[in-house]
């Protein structure tokens, strides 16, 4: 959500605003006036005070200047949203480059010092550009604040940019259908001062969300929410496309392994391989090929913290 | 019901052929007959389309789950767009009143090919029960929007291919019923009727009629495709394997925007016949309409890449279609004011079937005007796919082709069935559809001008004021639409018969009984005047 | 039957046409044997358009009908070459 | 009852060509694939293209424009009255069709030998413009096929319907129907095989 007062969210509100308003304003006069007029026809020449029709077939004067006009208010309404996209496809070259990689159903931001942050967290007045990345199908990365959207296709090389030009957080949606759980793929924009930005980037020891508690298993939860495993799994025993992480260690189950059933218990070992080759062993009830592999974006490190923070969902 | 013949030759309703009771009806190759098939396999798809959409609404009074879950709630907006879209209106127009009225209005005994025309039928019956099965069987239903994009209709674990194997079947139907029309138009007008003498309803069918033929297989062979990709993983969109999704988006909508003329042309046709038979005047500007249609079924088939603005085309790419889209609202525009000319100066009868044309055109420059703004390249980049879509596409495919549907429904309703309905309740019914559909689909603009994303099964707060509005308008929607069905169907039994010419209509349909004969005419009329001579 | 009587064409006239398809055949396989850059698909596609059009006029006797069914097939075809040259407006210049 | 098929020929054949439109453009949007990727993929494309043999693909096209021509003049023959020679060009026409589609089995026979079909993983190592060209050389050659499959039947039961004196030298608009089909299939044919064969 934003507000439409006071200075723009970004440098792009204001080309917006312009192609909208003016469509809009004569859509809106024209509107007005061709339903006024023929209301007005249909009062004056109703049948009962206007008995017999005059005849009219046409005329060629009127016809030529109602294609006229339209072909000129279509050419400059053509225009300025022309004009008001091209600005989208100039990255200045001054801009700070995130990498977003967007997966079934969850965004991660990448920095350039490889620290990553499941929010987009920017600093005021920078240009900030984005490489957008799909690991799945494709996405679309909107910002309605700042008035743009740009789809993220998988196999296929795309930035976006813009210029936050106030603090505040924002919305991030995705915008185009990806699934199960599209409407809940969502993020935040977060605008920042650039000195407190820098000290956020800086500070490669704490993960954007992570808080610095001392329950155990904390640093496991935030990796996993900016790898966004959250997306799938929960951790409080319910279903939403993958299985829950609740109770999950030391669980008995079946899985299916090269199209046999077989009964595994869930330990360490096996919590790698369902991270590394997700469609080695499917668990039973569940669609294979959703999962994509981790290998090479969580370290083996990363990975005891996870089993750390599973552990610590077992219910006594 | 029994029906009262008021002429020598039985009517169609009444004449007893080879086969008895519904025998006589789905072996039938006559023309009115398969319109009335026709008629009511579509109703029914219209009920079981708009109770989805109904329930969709319910779903979103509220953020978070409120009727159902988010995998039915995909479902249920795949099937819904694939069977209005598909099954609803694309058929509507042409396939009821075009195949009832296209021959008698050009004075020919039948359509060109009446076995085809049956064959369509069933055809158009089989896809629209695979797209249904499908939702019922396999693992799960299909949950990719009436779109079918790729990778992901070919990732999900639904159950595509019968629902893409149902929309390349109704494909198929579209085009034979277009086919049909083509040489119908061609090889059958009456003796006298010159291209400039045919009225403009089956004009508009015939312009239709190129569009269903050139743009529709093109869909077939994307959904051979999809259907090969998920079959045999071929990598034609497969970004792994080296294919363009994008490509698949080309392909998709080389038809799909097309498909969009295909809904609209009938409707403009049926309004134009409906506005001139009630201002008791010729239409004004009679080529120019013509040239529009035909205007608008050509540039039509350019401009599919304004449903992919924010894909990342080519800039080139972009700034084309951006043009060519709002060249094709120049034609709309003709229409629009030539219609409201024709009301200047006439001797109008507010009759039901005007009051739907007032409102068609209300709605339907809404609907065009936020089609411009979609158009328009930097709003598009902040609104596509959000709900300003939404509204845009139901304003025009529900407001425009809908509208038009109900206004020729009453219009044509004594000329089919014999009898007059009641007019009193009609007006009640399309006084609270009105209301409800602007109720309705009002504040999805505003939605999706804030930012509300097509699709969503679960929202943000900031939504919840806008969607509760919607969702109420939809019950008054609802409601105006029962007591408009119940009063046509109720009007089935009334005593009041319907004259040949109950309007004072000019068209060639006026001159013969209601409900037509068998064979539409005794003889063959010769034309020598224009279709609209009033003087 | 309202057409007038149909138009016979002689055995001579498709043996004709078939060897000059024949021909055009082996040109093409042969000339795109040899490496001739960018032109190989120019002249493999021009020699396929002729052999197209001996096709279409005389063995579907587009010659002998009339005039409407030639714009027909041409407008087609156009309508095709356009669609894959928008298409490729996105391609080329991307 | 109305739709008694009052015979047009001329509302018949109009009715054929538009539905060949129609197949025009089912084609012609793989034609747009092929473009799409082929510019994509240009040095795939070519070296690709080498693989396929230019000798059966030149036989074939050969086969085809024979059978085309000799149902071209069975047409002649039926309105010259000659019944056997009819039956006889189309016989022909029939057994050229036979031995196009026996080729193409063994043509792709011969690729499948050697791994190289969709879905095929030793495909896939090759390279995204291998799979490409091959994806589409499948599909559009296997789409033809299918049409040549269709042609027959058309052809074998005008055949037998001309046998027992059905379709006569007043009546024969089926028999020029089948042979627009017929030559609509070569069509797309001429333009296949330059763009899979030749282009290298
Ligand atoms: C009946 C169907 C129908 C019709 C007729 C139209 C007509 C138009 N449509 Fe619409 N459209 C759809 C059905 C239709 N559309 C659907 C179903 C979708 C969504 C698909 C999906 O994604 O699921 C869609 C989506 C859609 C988009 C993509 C949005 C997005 O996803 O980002 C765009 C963008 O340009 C667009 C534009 C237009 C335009 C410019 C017209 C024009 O033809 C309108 C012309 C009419 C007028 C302009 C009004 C009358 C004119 C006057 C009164 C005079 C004044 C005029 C001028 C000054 C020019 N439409
Ligand atoms: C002709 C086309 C048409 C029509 C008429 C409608 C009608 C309706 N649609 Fe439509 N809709 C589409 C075409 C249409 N829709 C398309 C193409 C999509 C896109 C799908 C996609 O994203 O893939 C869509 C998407 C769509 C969405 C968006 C989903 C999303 O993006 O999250 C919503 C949400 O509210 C919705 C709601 C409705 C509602 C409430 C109606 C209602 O107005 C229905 C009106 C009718 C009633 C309320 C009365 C019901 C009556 C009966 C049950 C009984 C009697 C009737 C008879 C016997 C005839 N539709
Ligand atoms: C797109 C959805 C999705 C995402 C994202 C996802 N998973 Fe999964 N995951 C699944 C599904 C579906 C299964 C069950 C099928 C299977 O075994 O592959 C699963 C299975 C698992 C299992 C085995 C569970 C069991 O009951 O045996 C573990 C452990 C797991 N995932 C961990 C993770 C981790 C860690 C992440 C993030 C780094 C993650 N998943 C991200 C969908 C997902
Ligand atoms: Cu990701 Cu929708
Ligand atoms: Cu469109």
């Amino acid at each position: 959500m934003y507000s439409t007062t006071g200075i723009d969210a970004s440098n792009f509100v204001s080309t917006f605003n312009t192609s909208f308003y003016f469509i809009a304003g004569i859509s809106l006069f024209l509107l007005t006036g061709l339903t006024i007029t023929m209301l007005y026809f249909v009062f004056k020449y109703n049948k009962k005070k206007h008995k017999v029709a005059i005849q009219n077939e046409g005329n060629l004067l009127l016809e030529i200047t109602w294609t006229a006009i339209p072909v000129i208010l279509a050419l400059m309404m053509f225009y300025y949203g022309w004009e008001g996209w091209k600005p989208l496809g100039k990255v200045p070259a001054n801009a700070m480059t995130v990498t977003t990689t967007a997966r079934m159903w969850s965004f991660s931001f990448r920095y350039e010092n490889g620290k990553e942050s499941a929010d987009l967290v920017v600093p005021v007045n920078t240009p900030v550009k984005i490489n957008l990345v799909s690991l799945d199908v494709i996405h679309s990365l909107f910002i309605p604040a700042y008035r743009i959207k740009s789809d993220i296709v998988p196999g296929r090389e795309k930035v976006m940019w813009f210029l936050p030009e106030r603090e505040g957080d924002y919305d991030l949606y995705c915008a185009e259908y990806c699934g199960l759980r599209h409407s809940y793929m969502k993020s935040m924009v977060k605008v920042i001062s650039k000195e407190k930005f820098a000290a956020w980037l800086g500070d490669t020891t704490t993960l954007a969300v992570a808080t610095t508690g001392t329950t155990p298993g904390e640093e496991g939860l935030s990796i996993m929410r900016i790898q966004g495993c959250l997306a799938c799994h929960s951790s409080d025993g319910t279903k939403i496309v993958g299985p829950t992480y609740l109770n999950l260690f030391g669980k008995q189950e079946v899985v299916t392994r090269n199209g046999t059933d077989v009964t595994i218990t869930v330990d360490s070992a096996y919590i790698k391989r369902s991270i590394f080759e997700p469609n080695a062993d499917i668990v039973k009830g569940y669609p294979k090929g959703l999962m994509q592999s981790y290998k090479g974006k969580i370290s083996d490190a990363d990975i005891t913290k996870i089993i750390e923070y599973l552990k610590s969902l077992n219910e006594k | 019901m029994i029906y009262q013949k008021d002429t020598a030759e039985p009517s169609y309703l009444d004449y007893k052929g080879k086969y008895k009771g519904i025998f006589s009806w789905i072996f039938s190759t006559d023309h009115k007959r398969i319109a009335l098939l026709y008629m009511f396999s579509i109703l029914t798809f219209f009920a079981i389309g708009a109770t989805l959409g109904l329930l969709m609404k319910f779903e979103l009074i509220a953020p978070g789950r409120t009727i159902m879950s988010a995998q039915a709630y995909n479902a249920f907006f795949t099937l819904h767009g694939i069977i209005m879209i598909f099954a609803v209106v694309i058929p509507g127009l042409p396939a009821v009143f075009g195949n009832f009225l296209l021959p008698i209005m050009i004075g020919a005994k039948d359509v060109a090919f009446p076995r085809i025309n049956l064959l369509s039928w069933y055809l158009y019956v089989t896809g629209v029960s695979l797209v249904v099965i499908s939702q019922f069987t396999g693992q799960g239903p299909p949950d990719t929007g009436w779109t079918f994009y790729a990778p992901y209709s070919f990732r999900t674990a639904g159950n595509m291919l019968p629902a893409v194997f149902g929309a390349f079947v109704l494909g198929f139907s579209s085009i034979l019923t277009g086919l049909n029309f083509l040489v119908t138009i061609h090889r059958m007008r009456a003796p006298g009727m010159t291209w400039l003498k045919m009225p403009l309803f089956p004009w508009t069918l015939y312009a239709t009629g190129w569009v269903q033929l050139l743009a529709t297989p093109i869909i077939g062979i994307t959904l051979l495709m999809i259907v090969a990709e998920r079959t045999l993983h071929i990598g034609f969109f497969d970004p792994t394997l080296g294919g363009d999704p994008l490509l698949y988006q080309h392909l998709f909508w080389t038809y799909s925007h097309p498909a969009v003329y295909i809904m609209i042309l009938p409707a403009m046709g049926a309004i134009s016949e409906i506005i001139t038979t009630y201002s008791h005047k010729a239409i004004f500007g009679y080529k120019f309409m013509i040239a529009s249609v035909l205007a608008i079924a050509f540039v039509g088939y350019f401009i599919w890449g304004h449903h992919m603005f924010t894909s990342g085309m080519s800039g080139t790419a972009l700034y084309t279609f951006s043009l060519l889209t709002f060249i094709v609202a120049v034609p709309s525009a003709i229409k629009v004011f030539n219609w409201i000319a024709t009301m200047h100066q006439g001797s109008i009868d507010l009759q039901t079937p005007f009051y739907w044309a007032m409102a068609f055109l209300f709605v339907f420059m809404i609907g065009g005007f936020s089609g411009l703004i979609l158009g328009s390249l930097a709003a598009n980049v902040h609104l596509h796919n959000t709900h300003f879509v939404v509204a845009h596409f139901h304003f025009i495919v529900f407001g425009g082709t809908g509208f038009a549907f109900f206004g020729a429904m009453h219009y044509w309703y004594p000329k089919i069935t014999g009898r007059m309905y009641d007019t009193r309740w009609a007006n009640i019914g399309l006084v609270l559809f009105f209301i409800g559909f602007i109720t309705l689909y009002g504040p999805m603009f505003y939605l999706g001008f804030k930012g509300m994303p097509r699709r969503y099964y679960d929202y943000d707060e900031v939504f919840h004021a806008g969607n509760i509005v919607s969702t109420m308008g939809s019950w008054v929607l609802y409601s105006g639409l029962v007591i408009i069905v119940i009063n046509l169907f109720a009007s089935l039994k009334s005593k009041i018969k319907a004259p040949s010419d109950p309007w004072g209509g000019k068209t060639l349909e006026w001159t013969i009984p209601s409900p037509p004969p068998v064979e539409n005419f005794e003889e063959i009329p010769t034309v020598t005047k224009g279709p609209y001579n009033y003087s | 039957m309202e057409n007038e009587k149909n138009h016979i064409i002689p055995y001579r006239t498709f043996l004709f046409v078939l060897a000059g398809l024949i021909t055009l055949t082996l040109t093409s396989a042969v000339v795109t044997q040899i490496s001739l850059g960018t032109f190989t698909v120019a002249i493999a596609l021009i020699i396929a358009t002729i052999k197209s059009s001996l096709v279409l006029r005389v063995f579907m006797h587009l010659k002998f009908e009339s005039r409407m069914f030639s714009l027909a097939v041409i407008a087609v075809v156009l309508l095709i070459a356009t669609v894959i040259i928008i298409t490729l407006l996105d391609y080329l210049y991307r | 009852m109305t739709g008694e098929t009052h015979r047009d020929d001329l509302t018949s054949k109009t009715g054929m060509w538009l539905f060949l439109f129609t197949e025009m453009l089912l084609f012609g949007g793989l034609f747009v694939v092929y473009s799409v990727y082929r510019f994509r993929n240009p040095v795939a494309f070519h070296l690709a293209a080498q693989e396929l043999s230019v000798t059966i693909g030149t036989i074939n096209t050969i086969i085809l424009l024979t059978s085309s021509t000799m149902i071209a003049m069975s047409i002649t023959a039926l309105q010259t009255k000659n019944k056997k020679l009819t039956l006889f060009l189309l016989g022909i026409t029939i057994l050229l069709g036979l031995a196009f589609l026996v080729n193409k089995y063994f043509e792709w026979g011969g690729h499948i030998k050697e791994h190289i079909y969709p879905g095929s993983s030793i495909l896939a190592l090759r390279g995204q413009g291998d799979v490409l060209f091959f994806g589409l050389y499948f599909f559009m050659t296997g789409l033809h096929a299918l049409h040549i499959i269709i042609g027959l039947i058309f052809i074998a039961i005008i055949t037998a319907k001309i046998f027992r004196n059905k379709i006569t030298f007043n009546n024969y608009v089926l028999l020029e129907n089948s042979g627009l089909y017929w030559h609509l299939v070569d069509l797309i044919w001429i333009f296949l095989y330059p763009l899979f064969y030749l282009i290298t």
